[in-house]
């Protein structure tokens, strides 16, 4: 059953008074966009009385590309090659959605294997995503081993996707109607490979990692996240689950296949960064599973592209729509209108670290000291690039 | 704290004891996976240059740059793709979208220089150490950025198509059409590539788009036959159409003819909106073809008098007397001459040069004279017994076909030859109830007429003999039937690299016993309406001319075109030299207005 | 050989910069003072010396300003453990000897990227990867990303790739390593030498210039 | 599920004048409402009919038409569906409500549109810093108008490469003496 948050009366979310500067009392510090302990290319505007942030100003735009204004110029096929880059780390969202908003618009539905290879690839899209956010959160608390085994190990699931789709990062594979072309041979053996890995690794990190006293003791008690900040400030996928909010879209409002594959919706309690850290482990081990029932449960054989017009001149009947997905940040979606033309008429992404870097940031930082900072913002998980598009 | 967690870290030195992650030789041990997206391959022997890679490219990373070594090639732009690793984004789109399939990706992905400039190559004409990689990205067979199947075009069943003259082909309908247009990938080559240089892509584009006025403008700009194109075209764009090299090539033909056939004749006038501003200059025109005809469109349009001299009782030429009903009806290319006509353009019928009015009259009366006057005189066989009465020209058969009277043909034919003419005389032959046997001298491959029409003249249970070399026409007992005495032949490799020449094997010869024999190897030209002085001032070569640059001769005032002037001997060249012509008559007769164009130029 | 117009226009070079896009006060904060040239030692053995020893302690700066530092993670970390090759990740650009620009630059990166250029310490390499920085990339029509970083900042070496993979990375370093050991990456002094010239194309299109001209 | 929205859409229709009631997919529906509704109709939204949480707030510029259709989008927990609230305003005189306090991430949306759109939202806390842009003094680009690809090349300059067209080279490739006359 989900639970409901509301919006409370007595949570006040105004901008706080300006600091008086001029008093001599505060250090203004900037963290990034040149810092170590930042992801990826953005900044925080600190002000610190002694080593207590008593205001933060999150400072995005450094990776602003303006896809939204690129892909009003290029034609349907031309932005599928170009949706990927708005999220570095996890490009097939992008990939999925871009797809299935068009598919949606102009009515064609991609067929069921397809549907399968999209779901694995989301999955393991999301694994390879975990794998690489574990390594963050402990090399942002100072523990340096965990990412040396995560992320070197995520290379193996790219390796993976090199074999999938013929790209290590940007897949470019879910092709609007379908996917580009079929797994290779003897893939499952190698996916099943992967996973027993993976698996095991896994075992080792929760118990170098989360176990950890260091990790615990720095993790434990910041960036609380409440239930009722939940709505207001917009916040999604695991750190609203975090909080108690059972909310999954996979379950909630299921796409592809994932009404097909048994998994539950897990969350927790604490609400804190090392409750956020733990639930996404066990995230990470749920993809695990589903990876595998995607590769046991899959259709042997059928048509991987829906029949297609020319993309020359592909034309899209006036439309709108708001597709969305669980990514393991959140809801990540995409706000589509058509206007009869060959061209989108706009295109809105809105990626989860949109409020979770700037309004939740700003509002967890504010009392922490400058040290817990970079493990705070890695705990709320945000990819800058799809802050900023 | 407790105590499990402080010693929970030291675990990792379980992991000393583990295989390490590390590849030591990374560069030489990880090549890319099968179907990695590297660097690009392009079997440039292979590609044509349509330009698709260019036009789907969204960032610009693609040029087409000349090369010299497929200039001029055959169904090849001479234009090969060089890319730009400053933009590429490896996303493989050109792959997919390539239409020759020469275009795939390695998996080779190293590639390091201190100069931004250098990341720039035409694959598969620069070397580079990745040419010869097997593996890496390929368009899988089932996925298509384009739908490489042509829609299947309704026609008459042969059975039914055998029955009468009714046309064969049905055309499409608008849903069937759009579809068809939508398969355009507008490179551009059938533009090229056809005499007449009609723009094809935008037309079908006015189909795409439902504008069936523009789609006709469009059409008229370059060629004023287009109900008749669009049935009978040789239709070479189609021919070199790159979508035809992984599938159908897009059904250019009928595309043409679904304009026509969605604009009814009298909304021309209104949207074509022909303004013709006098000129007080007249031009005659010899010959009412489609040569002769063109010519006098656009000499009309740009304001001159036009009489056009036509010896038979109506205008149109081969494409009335040589062009049988089934392929092209008579209601078809009277629309495009009636409109011609209604601009004011005089057809004289049944009036032949030379016996009717003198060459030197019209020279003397006009201000120029185009000829077109076509090829009509049967080539002979050669052979013994050519003279017979029971031997028929195709030509002749086709021409009473055409005007409704009874060629005589009888029961069993015999028809020799293997072009157009041939399949039209033999499957009005079938039309008139005879049992046809076509003989041929080399092999169907070779034969010149469209493939189409020799399945066409195949399923019209029209049987083929190939290799057969007519040796001798003779009496038979019966006065209305001949004996043709027929030899076969062996091909043989031309030693000098030629195409292979048929030679007769003397041992196996066969006689058979016809009621008539239709000749149809070929026509020639009859140019006695121009007198002697007249024949020696032009330029003739094998009976025909040989026209100047704006189809102009060495006699002031004439201009040439047709299939009399040019080698290929079809209506869309005759078209085009009509309306080549009538430029160059315009500069001939108004050079005012170009010196300045002129002098742009030079 | 990217061609540097305008080089022989610029009036007689004067011995301190202006600084004019900082405020009175700031001005006093901030050095004036132009970059100097990188003189090699005047024994060759020494220089060579040198070029070895730096060629063997290539330290990154932790900036990863585009998509391609993605992959400098997998690069650092276990599988293809770049330390191997004296490569490690430093977090600020005093201790740094080698830029990675990690794919597309928008302009408002573009000056944190200079500034941090400026402040790294001589000798000082940079290494652009992907299509972006060499000709605008998949973003050449956008209105946020410069086309050509060399415009703006040398570069020694490029790497090809969107993006490069960890061991086209590996490559490229490897090269950059050789070109050291050969003496012959001078990006650093060009920089210097051509010095108006580039300030002249930041300036263009960094609008709010409030830094000092020369981050020192 | 479906007659619940419905039902609200009425209620909608009859109490603040919804226009264009589109159904756009099964948990989808979107509709528009004047400018001075929507403020009201959103927090009433949000607050009786459980759309508590924005999904997002964008624009579209209709430049043909002269205006920006601003668009919220709210979601329901219980009944997972959306509303797509949609705004139309002058697109010269660009202006509109701030929701500020109504989602503590809306201001952000609206920075965003302030600077890429330039539509103000008086009373908006940081409205007017630097979202995403840095000292950005042109016309602001998202709008229409704005042309990205001029402006690239001209601030940021570009190769000079050469492309020929298939159709006209290899036009002059074949029928040299042809290539000139169009007419």
């Amino acid at each position: 059953m989900t639970q409901l948050t509301g919006h409370s009366a007595s949570l006040d979310f105004s901008q706080p008074e300006p600091v008086d500067m001029s008093s001599g009392k505060y250090v203004k510090l900037w963290q990034g966009p040149q810092h170590p302990g930042i992801t990826g290319n953005m900044s925080l505007e600190l002000t610190l009385d002694g080593d207590e942030i008593i205001e933060c100003k999150t400072h995005v735009g450094y990776l602003h590309r303006a896809f939204e204004k690129l892909m009003e110029g290029r034609n349907y096929i031309q932005n599928f090659t170009v949706v990927c880059r708005i999220a570095v780390p996890e490009p097939a969202f992008n990939e999925y959605l871009y797809a299935e908003g068009l598919e949606q618009l102009s009515g064609i539905e991609a067929p069921e294997r397809a549907q399968w290879i999209r779901t694995l690839n989301l999955e393991m899209m999301r694994l390879a995503s975990f794998m690489m956010w574990i390594g963050g959160q402990s090399g942002a608390f100072g523990l340096y081993t965990v990412p040396n085994w995560t992320i070197a190990y995520r290379d193996y699931v790219l390796d993976l996707f090199e074999e999938m789709t013929g790209g290590r990062i940007y897949h470019m594979y879910m092709v609007p109607g379908g996917v580009r072309f079929d797994l290779p041979k003897d893939f499952d053996k190698r996916v099943k490979e992967v996973m027993d890995g993976a698996e095991k690794l896994l075992d080792q990190v929760e118990r170098v990692m989360y176990n950890n006293v260091v990790f615990k003791a720095r993790s434990k008690g910041l960036g609380i996240i409440t239930p009722e900040m939940v709505d207001p400030y917009g916040i999604v996928g695991p750190n609203a689950r975090a909080s108690g909010i059972k909310r999954d879209l996979r379950k909630d409002e299921p796409y592809l296949v994932y009404d097909q594959l048994d998994f539950d919706i897990i969350s927790g309690t604490g609400a804190d960064a090392y409750e956020r850290a733990y639930l996404r482990l066990q995230e990470t081990r749920q993809c695990i599973s589903l990876i595998r029932q995607c590769m046991d449960r899959m259709p042997r054989s059928g048509p991987l592209q829906a029949e297609m017009p020319n993309v020359l001149h592909w034309k899209i009947p006036p439309g709108e729509t708001y597709v969305k997905a669980e990514c393991t940040r959140g809801e990540y979606g995409y706000f589509m209108v058509t206007d009869g033309t060959e061209y989108i008429r706009r295109v809105f992404v809105r990626g989860p670290s949109y409020t979770h870097a700037i309004a939740v940031m700003e509002k967890l930082a504010v009392g922490t000291n400058i040290a817990d900072i970079a493990g705070l913002m890695v705990s709320l998980h945000t990819y800058p690039p799809e802050i900023e598009r | 704290m407790n105590l499990k967690d402080l010693l929970s870290p030291f675990y990792v030195w379980q992991r000393a004891f583990e295989k390490p992650y590390t590849s030591m030789r990374p560069i030489e041990e990880r090549p890319g996976s099968p179907s990695y997206r590297g660097f690009h391959i392009n079997v440039a022997d292979t590609c044509v240059g349509c330009g698709c890679c260019h036009t789907i490219c969204q960032n610009d990373a693609i040029d087409m740059v000349p090369v010299e070594k497929y200039s001029g090639n055959k169904g090849d732009s001479g234009l090969r793709p060089r890319f730009d690793y400053g933009r590429c984004c490896w996303c493989a789109l050109c792959v997919d979208m390539c239409t020759a399939g020469s275009l795939r990706l390695s998996n080779e992905y190293i590639w390091t220089s201190r100069e931004p400039a250098d990341f720039m190559f035409v694959a598969g004409v620069e070397e580079k150490h990745w040419q010869d990689n097997e593996l890496g990205y390929r368009r899988e067979k089932s996925y298509h950025l384009y739908p490489p199947r042509r829609i299947e075009m309704e026609m008459l069943s042969p059975d039914e198509s055998i029955e009468g003259f009714d046309e064969v082909v049905k055309g499409y309908d608008v849903e069937q059409a759009k579809k068809e247009a939508d398969r355009c990938i507008e490179c551009g080559m059938c533009v090229a590539t056809c005499p007449a240089h009609m723009d094809v892509p935008d037309y079908i584009k006015s189909i795409r788009d439902g504008d069936y006025d523009e789609g006709l403008r469009l059409m008229y700009r370059t060629n004023p036959f287009p109900a008749t194109c669009g049935r009978i075209c040789t239709r070479r764009c189609e021919s070199v159409c790159p979508v035809g090299l992984q599938g159908d090539s897009i059904a250019i033909r009928w595309l043409k003819r679904h304009i026509v056939d969605q604009v009814d004749a009298k909304d021309y006038a209104r949207i074509l909106n022909d303004n013709i501003e006098e000129n007080g200059k007249q031009v005659a025109v010899i010959g009412a073809g489609p040569g002769g005809l063109s010519a006098a469109y656009y000499l009309r349009k740009k304001g001159y008098e036009v009489s056009v001299y036509e010896a038979q009782d109506k205008a149109g030429g081969m494409l009335r007397y040589g062009v049988p009903g089934y392929r092209l009806p008579d209601s078809g290319l009277d629309k495009d001459i009636n409109y011609i006509v209604s601009l004011g353009v005089e057809i004289r019928n049944n009036t032949r040069i030379g016996t009717d009015i003198s060459f030197e009259s019209l020279l003397n009366d006009y201000d120029a004279v185009f000829l077109s006057t076509g090829l009509s005189v049967p080539s002979s066989m050669r052979i013994n017994g050519e003279d017979h009465p029971r031997v028929l020209s195709g030509l002749q058969v086709l021409a009473d076909a055409a005007s409704g009277r009874d060629p005589g043909i009888g029961n069993k034919v015999a028809v020799i030859g293997g072009g157009n003419v041939a399949m039209d005389a033999s499957r009005v032959s079938r039309r008139l109830g005879a049992d046809v046997t076509i003989l041929y001298r080399r092999r169907i491959s070779d034969m010149p007429a469209d493939i189409e029409e020799i399945h066409e003249a195949q399923e019209e249970a029209c049987t083929i003999v190939t290799q057969a070399i007519p040796v001798e026409i003779m009496d038979a007992p019966d006065e209305k039937q001949v004996i043709i005495k027929w030899g076969e032949a062996e091909m043989v490799q031309d030693p000098k690299g030629g195409r292979p020449r048929p030679v007769l094997q003397e041992d196996r010869m066969h006689e058979d016993t016809y009621d008539c024999i239709i000749s149809a190897i070929g026509q020639g030209s009859n140019l006695d309406y121009l007198s002697k002085e007249v024949q020696e001032q032009l330029a003739i070569e094998w009976g025909r001319f040989t026209p100047g640059e704006y189809q102009h001769t060495s006699l002031e005032k004439v201009f040439v075109g047709g299939d009399v002037a040019n080698r290929t001997a079809d209506a869309i060249s005759a078209i085009e030299d009509g309306h080549h012509a009538a430029r160059g008559i315009d500069r001939f007769l108004r050079p005012e207005m170009y010196t300045e164009l002129d002098q742009e130029i030079s | 050989m990217l061609k540097i117009t305008g080089a022989d226009d610029i009036p007689e070079q004067e011995d301190v910069l202006a600084n004019d896009g900082l405020s009175e006060e700031d001005r006093k904060l901030f050095s004036n003072a132009r970059p100097k040239k990188y003189e090699p030692y005047p024994i060759k053995a020494i220089e060579d010396f040198a070029n070895w020893a730096r060629a063997n302690s290539l330290w990154i700066l932790g900036f990863g300003t585009g998509c391609c530092s993605i992959e400098l993670r997998p690069l650092m970390t276990s599988r293809f453990d770049i330390s191997r090759f004296g490569v490690a990740g430093r977090p600020t650009p005093r201790q740094s000897s080698v830029f990675v620009i990690g794919g597309y630059v928008s302009v408002k990166t573009l000056k944190r990227i200079i500034r941090s250029y400026e402040q790294m310490q001589g000798p000082k390499f940079v290494v652009a990867l992907g299509s972006c920085p060499a000709n605008g990339g998949m973003y050449f029509d956008s209105y946020n990303t410069i086309n050509r970083l060399d415009l703006y900042i040398p570069v020694d070496m490029y790497i090809n790739g969107c993006m490069p993979r960890p061991e086209a990375l590996l490559h490229g370093i490897m090269e950059l390593q050789n070109d050291i050991k050969a003496g012959s990456c001078d990006g650093a002094n060009r920089y210097v030498e051509n010095f108006d010239w580039y300030k002249a194309n930041q300036k263009k299109i960094i609008k709010n210039w409030n830094m000092p001209d020369y981050n020192w | 599920m479906g007659n619940l929205t419905s039902a609200l859409l009425e209620r909608l229709e009859r109490d603040f004048d919804i226009t264009d009631i589109t159904e756009r997919h099964e948990r989808l529906t979107t509709f528009k409402v004047t400018r001075d509704h929507a403020e009201t109709l959103i927090r009433e939204l949000r607050d009786r009919e459980k759309y508590t949480h924005l999904n997002f707030i964008t624009c579209i510029d209709y430049i043909e038409d002269g205006v920006f259709s601003l668009v919220y989008m709210l979601q329901n927990y219980v009944t997972h569906t959306m509303l797509g609230v949609h705004v139309d305003i002058d697109r010269d005189k660009a202006e509109m409500t701030s929701i500020h306090t109504l989602w503590a991430q809306a201001w952000t949306y609206q920075r965003e549109l302030r600077e890429m759109y330039g539509i103000n939202f008086p009373g908006s806390p940081r409205l007017h810093e630097d979202f995403m842009l840095e000292g950005w003094d042109d016309m602001p680009p998202m709008r229409r108008d704005f042309d990205t690809a001029a402006y690239s090349t001209e601030h940021f300059g570009h190769v000079d490469r050469e492309s020929e067209e298939p159709r006209q080279y290899m036009k002059v490739q074949f029928y040299p003496n042809r290539g000139g006359d169009e007419e």
